[in-house]
């Protein structure tokens, strides 16, 4: 760091700032001592002095902040997500140092498999410095130190079966696409899962809860390849109506001057804002009265996010590619959608009964509120809570969860790489997709927190 | 504080009896703030006599009964069992003597056992008598407890029973081992008025037969008239008042005590009641400071002028024969009766 | 003439289960005046509760109406609220009948504000209320009921049992109801909260001058708040009468029990009577007089017919084959 | 005008001509660097999509034959003082696609990098073996070597990939100059130039790889050059266009002509699509989204049963590279016995076998040579029962059995007119020659669960040596106890696995040299053999092929003799394309995807 305004910015002004509130906000002598652990890890990390840092600097740039606020007496919400964060920090540590020494108690992998060629072992010469370049030779604990390190560098290593590609590279190239997949079709079904699930629950009993039931229970039920097959076999090979799997037609994107990767981030991108627009629209509704205004509100943010993001891709000139890109996602998306909105929407209408139950619902009868208010606004509502949590924990599980459909899908992201990388043995590799995985999981736990204290008033921790 | 020792033994002791629970749950830290559930609390209690533990929920009746039958560990204090501190027995033959009718009998019997192995469960654990015998004395206290005729109800379910019969089967199990000791918390509350005297009946009853003692915890003051020798009136884990029931129903002297009688409805439309003296809401005693624990809600408070904002929680005075008051003003005699 | 505000008459109402009808309401009649309270005793499974749940047509799917009236007096023009199709029905509630439900602790919606919980029912039954005026409305509702209007911006959760249950009460008010009906409106609560707020409702009551119907097993309740009580057994009505008679000269057997199996901690302790066995089951409930089996006065006749349910004096109603003397109970309290 | 209507025609011309094939591969090339592709990066998807297009001095041709590539003519191996050398001409007419000529400086270039880089990889190690290599004009390379493994030498050295000299120079010195020279050259993700006419376009990860011609076909060296085989075995390359023309010496090309394959390439466009479960790439398939799944494990029974209706689908079965064979403990009596070894394969009907029990998926084979790698395999060798109806074979198996001196409590009457039950009494009590009961000998085979055709096989194996009184207990039991006890505790009497094989018998020292013992070595029945350990040491140092090749014939011989494996037969490797596509010939052992060339030679049919 050379610039001297950024040397200003980060080494005067941001620390100067943190330690004016402190010592403004501080009450206690023992918040300062706070203060100071958090300053020195701050200052060790930015000045590179090793010995005040325990894996890498930027590991203490995630541990100072929170730190800090420990000299604070926080209450409410942001103790709450101070204290969360400063768990899961903690739960990281202990997760990939977990998945560390698990694939170190494995038998054999991937270099030990490659060793074995008998036309490496014949040579001395190659197979020494095979050997040399994997580091197979290393005890334990250099392994598990270098391990520490390289994660919080963000340096997951380099993969064996892609050798010498850098896992993180890999991981780069094949999160987007998952997430991109699974984040669209786990919104959809959850969606789809809400409404009918309190539907069918406020009908109970009728035939199109028995239907839709019975429905839910073959979908979740079913064996998934097969019912996966089934869907391409129909729509793909006998309808023709999307294309049989990948994500990409390859004759359009021959002469593609960027790659099918810079699409699919910005796809990324545009979901998540979409995403941020309906989210905003329920913040919005939530502050509304009345049921119409909500909705407006609701479809308001949800048809302007989709304007804005058409504009964008209009004038980019990677629309009809995202096109190509979103003819293809149609069929995994459908697989994916019939298959997941069951298992919320038997949640959804199992939650609805209890809700139902309910003496407030009662209360909200008695009130002659009419019906579709009832259901919308008091049992609904109520009932959004558990699914909301499933929800969001299950977002970060089908990150791994993948597989099969990524497998029948040829849709090639983290949980075809994770099989991949297992069954090839591929060390750092697997480390690198599970450590992944679980820092989405921790992440996606904290969201799903977060979310449910602002969703249930009762919670405040 | 013992009552006409009429040569009969002390059958339980209490003496300074304490537990406080902490008020927040920290992972690491340890608790700085505590619920002072049960603050100092003595009393005795004479073979065959019966003890009523009375207050609103939150005063730590519970707590004092859950500690005597060891459900508990009392942060501290002692109590004794025939003049021998409880924890000195062992388990088995501290439960042969003391023994627990809980509140709700739809959760306190197993729903997956009869009705004969749930009242026999005792002594099979204490190894007592044959099959023969154990089932003997199964149906002799099932047509004690009014379960007749008690072969059809041995092998029956709990779900299969009425909540009174229910509560009879549990006040069966508690008499198997021939206890000396019944703690009963609020056995008649979820009960309904028709079936709740006869229970009470019942356990009156068997009270003489078997020469039992009952602590029993209850709100309501009108069935601890029937059940019980004396009251003890509790309110934020401390005794304020303790006396023989007619007595203290007839000459209140705590405030509180008076508030809690004028508050209690009575089944007589003609009978006008007169409104509870008492100001505030009850609090849950979080870290309480040391003064009176009823200051707050005292309409006398000021009686003594600022005596009893500064003084410590005044002690349990005897201020007639067997009637203890713990309040400066009655001491004093400011309050009148 | 006093034009009733609420007339029942012969109310039925089943819950249809796989073993068969359950017959909780089975023909139950009464009427009331404005200001006036009615308390409805009985024990639990008696369908006390059923009948509030009738009469605002609050059922579950599996209960089925089978007749009778609930003749609503809305400004002069009695209407049959049996006979309303479920719109209109919607109107009525709350702006005619409102409740004060059992388990208050659950009766508000625990993620919405309670201020806004009572705000919407005025919005419903009054759209064109402005919200400033309806929250106005709220805030001097909870004046009334004695909590302070700040706790409006509160959440449930946020209550103690207490509050709650006044919060309740205001709730229940919001639409200026022409009847409220109190079912088991301070069971889970201490008794010196309870008497506060029974207190309440009672003056609450007289000030804005509604017809009140308590729900209750606890007589001690009742007898302080109601001025006529009909004792409730096994889906009937069997006694109804003004509190005092109820208390002093109960006519039917049951009613004498009950009354005097219930101990008081004022007065001398009298004796108190047990009713031996236990309550019917309102699935296949006894031939005869519903009472017939527990009473100690059932002759053959009683376990044949059922008693019907007439006046037998002014304002006293019973079912009864064997209506107690004086005599009689003077015997009974004797023994 | 005319120039434009002209170039508006040549453009819908090319438009039309432009022809596209598509394949489907089951996952991602990986690299695209030549030097990991040999390396780390050698999985059969990145062979299939980029192996074909790198130059080596010598190759094979789809019978095994070795034949030159880009050496205008088969070396020799000469001694030269205390040095072994191969002094290779080079053809003078290829060029690399970037339009450079290949030289001496490509071949010279490649090994000396692989050396002095010590760049890693199964696939370079035949680079290392040379002490030197040496450019003794433009088009004439001398190796030198410390030994003479002849085999190894041209089937391993002089088969190593070549690359593009005047494009990987620089790079190479560049790399040279980094703290890990290896791992930043192996790092870098080029396209790099190769010997043909097609090349790797666009790559989309995950999705497809584009192979794209990048040299005319007027420009291009090897446009139209014919490969042709005789039916007498012999084989030609002729360049009408180069000029450039070898022809094997033995035999010699004479007679009518098998196949004539012309070098391509006739599409423009080959698209790599990846499928991630072999079932969707059937779907595939069947809509006609791809032309041929490449795949180098093959179809199973059923998939093959699934495509075989369908319209425009050719399916076709080919032996593959592989054998299961049963193995004796020729350490344990009465394995130790030659003649019971030969009673036991005499009985093996691998006809009723492959055709009767298995109904046609599996292919007889007798010996651990299969008979479509023409070069090796010696047609000459007879096995044991060949051609002899069921009675016959127990007659013949008696008859050893008594030879060596086995005798029977009641000797097998074996009527061999009789087709149906040519056992009229079964054996029973089986003695050795000294008189001693036979032990009952445990026959290991995998169970149904893992491989069928071995499980019932090996019922029918053990109920016909239970005929003759032969005491055969089958235990059907887990592959890797099997794997365990044969290759580790060497604890058993005869086992049924199989075994995957190269082109070149090098397998032979391995499975069968009393040097390579189990449990080190791969030497599982213990066989001892001084005179085969001779041919395969004469095989591997021979003097030139015909005495390789004689020697591999004799050893071939000498095992169907000595027989401590008694081969039983081979799994088709079956594949499936659209018939809009045709492949210069799809008869080959081991499949049309074991033969790297085709890209070039298919053509498309309208």
């Amino acid at each position: 760091m050379t610039n001297p305004v950024l040397i200003f910015v980060f080494a005067g002004l941001l620390p100067a700032v943190g330690v004016v509130y402190a010592i403004y906000k501080g009450k206690a002598p023992q918040n300062y001592i706070f203060l100071a652990i958090s300053l020195a890890l701050y200052y060790g990390a930015l000045t590179n002095f090793r010995y005040l840092y325990l894996f890498s600097p930027r590991f203490n740039y995630i541990l100072a902040p929170i730190i800090y606020f420990y000299g604070f007496n926080l209450s409410g919400l942001s103790k709450f997500i101070r204290n969360r964060l400063a768990q899961i920090v903690l739960l990281l540590v202990i997760y990939v140092t977990v998945v560390f020494f698990i694939f170190l108690a494995m038998p054999g992998d991937y270099t030990t498999k490659f060793l074995q060629d008998p036309k490496i072992r014949q040579n001395p010469e190659v197979y020494e410095r095979m050997k040399q370049l994997f580091g197979v030779d290393d005890p334990w604990y250099v392994k598990y130190y270098k391990h520490m390190k390289n994660f919080f560098n963000l340096e997951l290593g380099i993969s064996f079966s892609e050798y010498p590609k850098r896992v993180e590279e890999i991981i780069a190239e094949r999160l987007p696409r998952t997430l991109f997949l699974f984040l669209a079709s786990s919104v959809l079904s959850f969606l789809l899962g809400f409404d009918l699930g309190k539907r069918i629950a406020w009908k109970r009993g009728g035939l199109t809860d028995k239907m839709a039931t019975f429905v839910g229970i073959v979908f979740w039920t079913i064996f998934t390849p097969f019912y996966m097959l089934i869907l391409i076999w129909l729509f793909a090979v006998t309808l023709r109506l999307f294309p049989l799997s990948g994500f990409i037609t390859p004759t359009k994107w021959f002469d593609a001057p960027f790659s099918a990767q810079a699409v699919f981030i910005r796809l990324l991108l545009t979901e998540l804002f979409m995403l941020v627009m309906w989210i905003i629209g329920i913040v919005v509704a939530g502050r509304l009265k009345t049921i119409r205004a909500k909705r407006t509100a609701i479809w308001g943010f949800v048809i302007g996010g989709a304007i804005i993001a058409f504009v964008y891709w209009a004038a980019n000139g990677m629309g009809t590619y995202a096109l190509d890109i979103v003819h293809h996602l149609a069929l995994p998306v459908i697989a994916l959608v019939t298959l997941h909105f069951a298992g919320d929407m038997l949640v959804m209408r199992d939650t609805m009964l209890e809700v139902i139950k309910e003496d407030y619902i009662t209360t909200a009868r008695a009130k002659g509120l009419p019906d579709k208010v009832i259901r919308d606004k008091h049992a609904a509502r109520t009932a959004l809570l558990p699914l909301m949590t499933s929800f969001v924990i299950g977002l970060a599980s089908t990150v791994s969860g993948g597989v099969i459909t990524e497998t029948m899908f040829s849709w090639k992201g983290m949980g075809l790489t994770l099989l991949e990388a297992t069954t090839a043995q591929d060390t750092p590799l697997a480390i690198g997709c599970l450590v992944f995985t679980g820092v989405l999981v921790l992440l996606a736990h904290l969201v799903a927190d977060i979310l449910y204290a602002f969703l249930d008033p009762r919670i405040r921790y | 504080m013992s009552l006409e020792n009429k040569g009969k033994k002390t059958l339980l002791e209490v003496k300074n009896l304490k537990k406080y629970f902490p008020a927040e749950r920290a992972l690491f830290a340890r608790a700085k703030h505590f619920v002072h559930a049960v603050d100092d609390v003595s009393f005795e209690l004479i073979e065959g006599e019966s003890l009523g533990l009375v207050g609103e929920s939150g005063c730590g009746k519970t707590t004092t009964g859950r500690m005597i039958v060891r459900l508990e560990t009392p942060t501290d204090g002692i109590i004794k069992v025939y003049e021998k501190n409880i924890n000195e027995y062992n388990r088995m033959e501290y439960h042969s003597m003391v023994q627990m009718i809980f509140q709700d009998p739809y959760e306190s019997l197993n729903p997956r056992m009869t009705i004969f192995d749930i009242i026999a469960e005792p002594l099979n654990i204490h190894n007592v008598g044959t099959l023969e015998e154990r089932e003997e004395r199964v149906m002799k206290l099932l047509s004690e407890v009014g379960l007749t005729p008690p072969d059809s109800f041995l092998w029956r379910y709990p779900h299969e029973l009425s909540g009174g019969q229910r509560q009879r089967v549990a006040i069966a199990r508690a008499l198997v081992l021939n206890p000396k000791l019944i703690v009963a918390d609020e056995p008649t509350s979820m009960l309904d008025v028709s079936v709740r005297t006869g229970v009470m009946q019942l356990m009156m009853q068997l009270q003489e037969e078997h020469s039992v003692s009952y602590l029993y915890i209850t709100h309501d003051l009108a069935v601890a008239r029937y059940m019980v020798n004396r009251i003890a009136v509790m309110y934020l884990g401390k005794i304020v008042e303790l006396a023989e029931t007619e007595e203290l129903l007839s000459h209140p002297l705590h405030p509180y005590t008076k508030a809690l009688m004028d508050a209690v409805p009575v089944p007589d439309p003609e009978y006008k009641r007169s409104e509870p003296n008492i100001v505030g809401n009850i609090s849950v005693p979080i870290d309480p400071p040391p003064i009176c624990r009823f200051y707050d809600r005292c309409p006398f408070r000021e009686v003594l002028g600022n005596r009893c904002k500064v003084e410590e929680h005044p002690p349990l005075k005897e201020v007639a024969p067997g009637h203890y008051v713990a309040c400066y003003a009655v001491h004093e005699g400011k309050i009148m009766k | 003439m006093i034009v009733p505000v609420i007339k029942v008459e012969n109310l039925k109402m089943y819950y249809k289960t796989k073993m068969g009808y359950v017959q909780a309401v089975d023909g139950i009649s009464f009427e009331l005046e404005a200001g006036e309270s009615l308390g409805i005793v009985g024990e639990s499974g008696c369908g006390k509760t059923s009948v509030s749940m009738t009469l605002l047509r609050t059922l579950p799917e599996n209960a089925h109406f089978m007749g009778g009236h609930v003749w609503f007096n809305d400004n002069g023009k009695m209407v049959d609220l049996t006979q309303l199709p479920e719109d209109e029905m919607r109107h009525y509630r709350w702006r005619g009948i409102s409740m004060v439900f059992q388990a208050a602790m659950n009766s508000l919606n625990p993620v919405y504000k309670v201020g806004d919980q009572i705000v919407e029912a005025i919005l419903n039954h009054y759209p064109d209320t402005p919200i400033d005026q309806a929250k106005a409305k709220v805030a001097k509702l909870f004046e009334l009921v004695t909590l302070d209007p700040k706790r409006m911006e509160q959440y449930p959760h946020q209550y103690s049992g207490g509050m709650k249950q006044r919060a309740v009460i205001a709730l229940s008010l919001a639409c200026d109801p022409k009847v409220i009906i109190a079912d088991e409106p301070t069971t889970a609560l201490d008794v010196i909260v309870q008497d506060k707020i029974l207190r309440e409702l009672k003056k609450i009551q007289k000030e804005l001058n509604m017809a009140m119907i308590y729900i209750s097993h606890d007589i001690a309740v009742i007898a302080e708040v109601s001025d006529k009580i009909a004792v409730m057994y096994a889906g009937k009505f069997v006694e109804e009468a003004d509190s005092t008679t109820i208390f002093k000269r109960p006519m039917h057997p049951y009613t004498f029990l009950l009354m005097n199996a219930f101990p008081s901690h004022v007065g001398p302790k009298k004796k108190l009577f047990t009713i031996p066995g236990e309550p019917p089951n309102l699935l296949n409930p006894p031939k005869g007089c519903r009472f017939a089996p527990r009473c100690p006065w059932a002759d053959n006749r009683c376990r044949e017919q059922d008693p019907e349910y007439v006046e037998v004096e002014k304002g006293h109603y019973l079912a009864c084959w064997h209506p107690l003397t004086e005599e009689v109970r003077q015997n009974e309290l004797r023994k | 005008m005319k120039k434009l209507v002209l170039l508006g025609l040549l453009l819908v011309g090319a438009f039309l001509l432009a022809t596209q094939v598509n394949y489907g591969i089951f996952a991602d090339i990986t690299t695209t660097n030549v030097w990991n592709l040999l390396g780390a990066g050698s999985t059969s998807w990145n062979f299939a999509v980029q192996i074909w297009k790198y130059p080596s001095i010598l190759g094979m041709n789809k019978d095994g034959m070795l034949i030159p590539a880009a050496a205008a003519e088969i070396p020799k191996l000469v001694k030269e003082g205390n040095m072994w050398t191969v002094t290779v001409k080079l053809r003078k007419d290829m060029r690399w696609s970037n339009g450079a000529p290949f030289t001496a400086d490509d071949v010279v270039f490649t090994y000396t990098t692989v050396k002095e880089l010590e760049i890693p990889g199964g696939n370079w190690s035949g680079a290392y073996e040379p002490e030197k290599v040496e450019k003794i004009d433009q088009w004439t390379v001398k190796f030198y070597f410390k030994e003479k493994r002849t085999i190894r030498i041209f089937y391993d050295t002089l088969m190593t990939t070549i690359v593009c000299s005047n494009y990987w120079k620089p790079i190479v010195e560049k790399a040279k100059k980094q703290k890990d020279p290896v791992k930043w050259l192996l790092a870098q993700e080029v396209i790099d130039p190769g010997i043909a006419a097609l090349n790797l376009g666009k790559i989309e990860k995950g999705a497809f790889a584009q192979v794209t011609k990048q040299v005319s076909d007027d420009k291009y060296w090897a446009f139209g050059e014919k490969s042709i085989y005789y039916k007498n075995g012999g084989f030609a390359i002729v360049n009408p266009k180069t000029g450039f023309k070898w022809q094997s010496d033995n035999p010699k090309p004479t007679g009518a002509v098998d196949l004539e394959v012309a070098n391509g390439p006739f599409v423009n466009t080959i698209v790599y699509k990846i499928y991630g479960n072999k079932q969707v790439a059937i779907q595939a398939l069947i809509a006609g989204d791809i032309d041929y799944i490449y795949n180098p494990v093959g179809l199973t029974a059923g998939e093959a049963e699934q495509l075989r209706g369908q319209k425009d689908i050719k399916v076709v079965s080919n032996p593959q590279l592989g054998f299961r064979y049963i193995a004796f403990n020729m350490r344990k009596f009465p394995m130790s016995v030659k003649e019971f070894r030969q009673a036991i394969a005499a009985l093996v009907d691998r006809d009723f076998l492959c055709n009767q029990v298995l109904k046609g998926r599996a292919i007889p084979l007798a010996t651990p040579v299969p008979p479509a790698n023409t070069f090796w395999y010696n047609s000459a060798v007879k096995t044991i029962g060949e051609g002899l109806s069921m009675g016959e074979r127990y007659q013949l198996a008696v008859s050893l059995l008594k030879k060596a001196g086995f005798k029977w409590d009641v000797e097998p009457v074996i009527d061999p007119k009789d087709t149906k039950n040519p056992v009229k009494t079964p054996g029973k009590g089986l003695r050795g020659p000294d008189g001693k009961p036979v032990p009952e000998i445990e026959f290991l085979s995998p169970g149904m669960d893992y491989d069928p055709m071995r499980a019932q096989t090996a019922m029918y194996i053990e109920q016909w040596a239970k005929n003759i009184g032969i005491p055969l207990k089958l235990k059907l039991t887990d592959f890797n106890e099997i794997v365990t006890r044969a290759f580790e505790e060497v604890n058993f009497d005869m086992y049924y696995l199989g075994w995957g094989i190269g082109r070149i018998p090098t397998y032979f020292r391995s499975f069968f040299h009393s040097a390579e013992m189990a449990p080190e070595g791969n030497n599982t029945p213990g066989y001892a053999n001084p005179e085969f350990d001779a041919l395969i040491d004469e095989f591997e140092f021979a003097d030139n092929f015909e005495q390789a090749r004689k020697a591999i014939f004799e050893a071939q011989r000498i095992l169907a003799e000595d027989l401590p494996y008694i081969v039983v037969f081979t799994n088709p490797m079956i594949e499936a394309y659209r018939t809009n596509i045709k492949f210069p010939y799809d008869t080959v052992l081991g499949g049309i995807n074991n033969y790297y060339g085709f890209p070039e030679n298919v053509k498309k049919v309208q």
